[in-house]
């Protein structure tokens, strides 16, 4: 495996420090599996050390993992936590309770109005392509007061309407959430990706805050599949620091999440 | 990481998270109930409060008694003895030192209206209750609550509905509890876990405050995560005459006197003189017994064994570089 | 203490005997607290050795418990239990979730139709007399397919009407219980007192089966508020055997439930 | 006391328990689930199984692929490499090797489901899951289950309803049961009781059945109650590929290993050929593995400390007789 280059952040890197930057210390955090295992263990080893992680399976962390969970149910967990119980004290107590902070969520596509889809393409009946399902990400898009969401930019898959939201966010904008019935002072809070720093407008459509080092907003407005709004003060994000970059590597040594392919690949696999 | 510390005395956690007419809960079922907070909270004069409290028992009559509480909502106040709660019973007849306002529940609604609470769900419909002097359609005179009753739109069935109740500020005895303020329990825990978790604000007296590393080893025994708890006191005994598994025993003893000096109002102030207002704190409580009788009340010792949770295996890491 | 009669069962005796018999093998019990306890054991010790008991506070005994417990909460139990855990493990999953049999409750009193009262004499609002309260017997008798009822004989028991439902029987009768929203296939079963048995009738009225030796029809219609109908086969029930007897002393030899009063009347209390 | 024991092989419990056409819950949020069980499920040839499993993972995608689910209760199927659940994939959207009913929940909806099967609730109110493609009135070509969306008789706000799901029977992997089936639980436990518990008949798979001494001296990690259960089976590596906390971990090499062999109908039918229908039993299964392997999952040790219950003090009886 080729070493990083020890200054230049890639593109995955700077989305998991810039999702990081959400993170206020001392938020209590629902974290879904995948990005957000690491962008909330980053910002507890920079500039959270307080913030509480919460996994849907019932688990509250209490120090920092023995290596990077591969998912959060990955029994690694369970010897650095504080907590063990069920589904029902962190998605319930916890989310549904309205002790929750900050939800982090990984997604396979986002519409204009924060919408996730991770079930289908295609009508939900007879899908095309078809996804593993919301797990908790729906409960998570739901009930949390923010919800960030974490997805490495590719057009495919950020279309105007998902085909199915498996995380509701503001559905069709303009109040049509809480009309639903959703809870008031809940919803998307931003997106974050290998490209940029999208936020919402009062009328719950996306729109660009802020771009990584190599791109720009021409770039990522041809990136999503609708007309993008660009915030008055849009500009580019900072870059990942020294101290922060290497924070992330020693995290994740193996650089099973950094670089988003799985080690076996190629390998032979002998049971 | 840096986890605050939580830990402070009794006088300090008191002070700053009850208030006047607070809705305060009272944490443990019959077990575990946090005495000495609950005298510490007399001492310091708070008023106004409305106590929630699944079993009132002696704890609920002294709060009563003592004229603090406004509004009582529990499933049922006595002494175990069985006996009278002398205090509760002439405050709900006689008006005396002041009337309160009683809202009752069966057991199993109240714990579902903390479970409610707990998760903030809007409501949980149940099958209990109905027809009985609980269910103000069908007993208008009865007891004043906050159940409805509606028709299923599932089955056509007619349902009692439990809403949440919440809590200002919550209180509960615990065996153990680490500076963090993660809380672990064990023994009869009746509403003890959802009771707590639908507070606001969480007080954690724990019979031993202990190292961290002693909570993750076991963490399926934390009944509050430390990070909703605002205080952790050490108080050694803080439950007595309550019973705390595997440190104390009920003191029987105790509960009968109470029963016998608390007939009267003026004997119930000349109690509450002598065990609450008269002592600083709970070791001036426990100095007024016998060092004897209270070591007699320790169970003899049966221990669980210890689990194998495992920390984790490296064989992914390993096949990958074979 | 004087010595119980080696042969001749007191009334308590005879009552808790009785209600024992109404215990089937195997069967899965709530058991409330004082009389209960008791019965449920003494069931246990002799031809019910499968029943299961559980109480509210959440509770489910394995085996038998060191000493005879003073109340369900008594913590004597929690060294002989198979479970422990939550109120809604027992009032809610065996109790609400349909798999008990049978509920056993004491009472300070119970009316013709088999509904109790252990909140207070007179108006709600303004009570001459006041009580503990319900605990879990409102849900115990809401909820149990069969409830019995056990307390000692006294005539201001065994009103007409009681004051206040803490604990619903069949209300008005005539299907009342159920056109209130309660399951079908559940309410009273049996009150056993110390004077006999009372068993329900199709419109949920109380009717005497059986009556203690020593005692008669007659006797018992008195000791009622109410014109007390008779069963056509009612007869005498079967005395105590010198084996029931015998186990029921083992039981409690501080005759703590036998003689129904407290151990420490009369002495100084010295803390 | 005499308590049956229910103890058998996993071929009489399977054979005993699990009936054509049941509502199949299979226990184990990811972690702890009984694929052994499953495997003898799936050997004995059980169909049209309605299969409700709130973490679908591989073990819903071999019963898929396996022809022998009619209806699917969940919240996700996937492999948790995380890659494609292939044979969940054929059958939904080409009806491969047959087509099944999806019933789609979200984990908190599913769980309240449980909690309410498990107390046979008439329903729970809820905030989650509006507008989503859960709900059926604002998405009706979305998800179809069993969630109503009302207006509350309390606030006026609009709420989902959750109804109970009950289940025939149950199968779950624990660390340890007694033989009366008094089963204990430890790490993760995501929606393992309230699913449980909400089974008509239950089976209990241990890595260990041990002295009924051993749970009563811990009765608090007691998860599900000796009454509750039919048929106790003891099944070292029972849950494996998935992990069960103290015993193994996640088998990832196995899981990376399904994945590449399920890509086709005919793949999955290989594979399952070699590890399902062609072993008799769990010992044959494992040992179409390396020894060593295994054992490499084997975590290191690290145990929970003792915990004092205590029995209980003869204070009351001293006193009387003083």
């Amino acid at each position: 495996m080729p070493s990083p280059d020890k200054r230049t952040p890639t593109p995955v890197e700077r989305m998991i420090v810039a999702a990081s930057h959400l993170v206020e210390d001392h938020a209590v955090l629902m974290v879904g599996t995948q990005w957000p295992i690491i962008v909330s263990l980053l910002a507890r080893a920079t500039h959270a050390p307080g913030a509480v992680i919460c996994y849907e399976g019932g688990i509250v962390l209490q120090d920092m993992p023995g290596r990077i969970p591969l998912f959060t149910a990955d029994p690694v967990v369970q010897s650095c936590a504080a907590f063990l119980g069920e589904s029902l004290d962190t998605l319930g107590m916890v989310l549904h309770g309205g002790r929750c902070r900050m939800a982090l969520l990984s997604a396979a596509s986002v519409d204009r109005f924060g919408n996730i889809n991770t079930t289908c393409i295609g009508p939900y009946v007879s899908p095309t392509l078809r996804f593993g399902g919301s797990g908790g990400a729906c409960d998570f898009g739901s009930l949390s007061p923010r919800t960030v969401i974490i997805l490495e930019h590719d057009r495919r898959r950020f279309p105007e309407r998902v085909d199915f939201i498996t995380t509701p966010g503001y559905l069709d904008g303009g109040g049509e959430r809480y009309r639903a019935g959703l809870r008031p002072r809940t919803g998307p809070y931003a997106v974050v990706t290998t490209l940029g720093l999208f936020r919402f407008n009062e009328a719950g459509e996306m729109i660009l805050s802020g771009f990584h080092e190599g791109t720009d907003v021409e770039e990522i407005r041809g990136q999503v599949q609708w007309d993008l709004k660009v915030a008055d003060d849009v500009g580019p994000l900072p870059s990942p620091t020294p101290l922060e970059l290497d924070t992330l590597r020693r995290l994740d040594p193996e650089r099973m999440y950094l670089e988003y392919k799985r080690l076996l690949e190629g390998k032979e696999i002998s049971l | 990481m840096t986890v605050r510390n939580k830990v402070m005395t009794l006088p300090e956690a008191v002070d700053r998270f009850v208030r006047d007419g607070d809705t305060l809960h009272l944490g443990g079922f019959i077990q575990q109930q946090p005495f000495a907070a609950a005298h510490e909270i007399l001492r310091q004069g708070k008023k106004e409060l409305v106590l929630s409290i699944c079993a009132g028992m002696i704890l609920a009559d002294q709060f009563i008694g003592a004229g603090a509480v406004s509004h009582l909502i529990t499933t049922f106040c006595w002494n175990p003895l069985p006996a009278t709660a002398h205090a509760f019973v002439r405050a709900v007849t006689r008006g005396i030192p002041r009337p309160i306002e009683l809202e009752e529940y069966s057991i199993l609604t109240l714990n579902l209206a903390y479970f409610a609470g707990a998760m903030d769900l809007p409501y949980v419909a149940s099958k209990t209750v109905m027809g009985s002097g609980f269910d103000s359609e069908n007993s208008p005179d009865g007891a004043k609550n906050r159940l409805r009753f509606e028709i299923s739109p599932f089955t056509g069935e007619r349902v009692c509905l439990v809403p949440p109740i919440r809590h200002d500020v919550g209180i509960i005895q615990v065996q153990r509890a680490d500076p963090f303020g993660n809380a672990q329990s064990w023994g009869m825990l009746g509403e003890s876990r959802y009771g707590m978790l639908s507070c606001e604000r969480i007080v954690v007296c724990a019979e031993e405050i202990v190292d961290p590393d002693v909570i993750s080893r076991d963490p399926n025994r934390t009944m509050i995560p430390g990070f909703r708890v605002d205080a952790v006191v050490e108080v050694p005994w803080g439950a007595h005459p309550s019973p705390v598994a595997g440190y104390y025993d009920m003191d029987w003893l105790y509960f009968a006197h109470y029963e016998r000096r608390t007939r009267d109002q003026e004997g119930f102030r000349e109690f509450m003189d002598k065990w609450v207002y008269g002592v600083p704190d709970r070791e001036a409580y426990l100095g007024l017994m016998s060092r004897t009788r209270l070591e007699a009340l320790r169970p003899d010792p049966r221990d669980a064994d210890p689990v194998p949770y495992g920390t984790f295996s490296r064989h992914f890491e390993e096949a990958r570089d074979a």
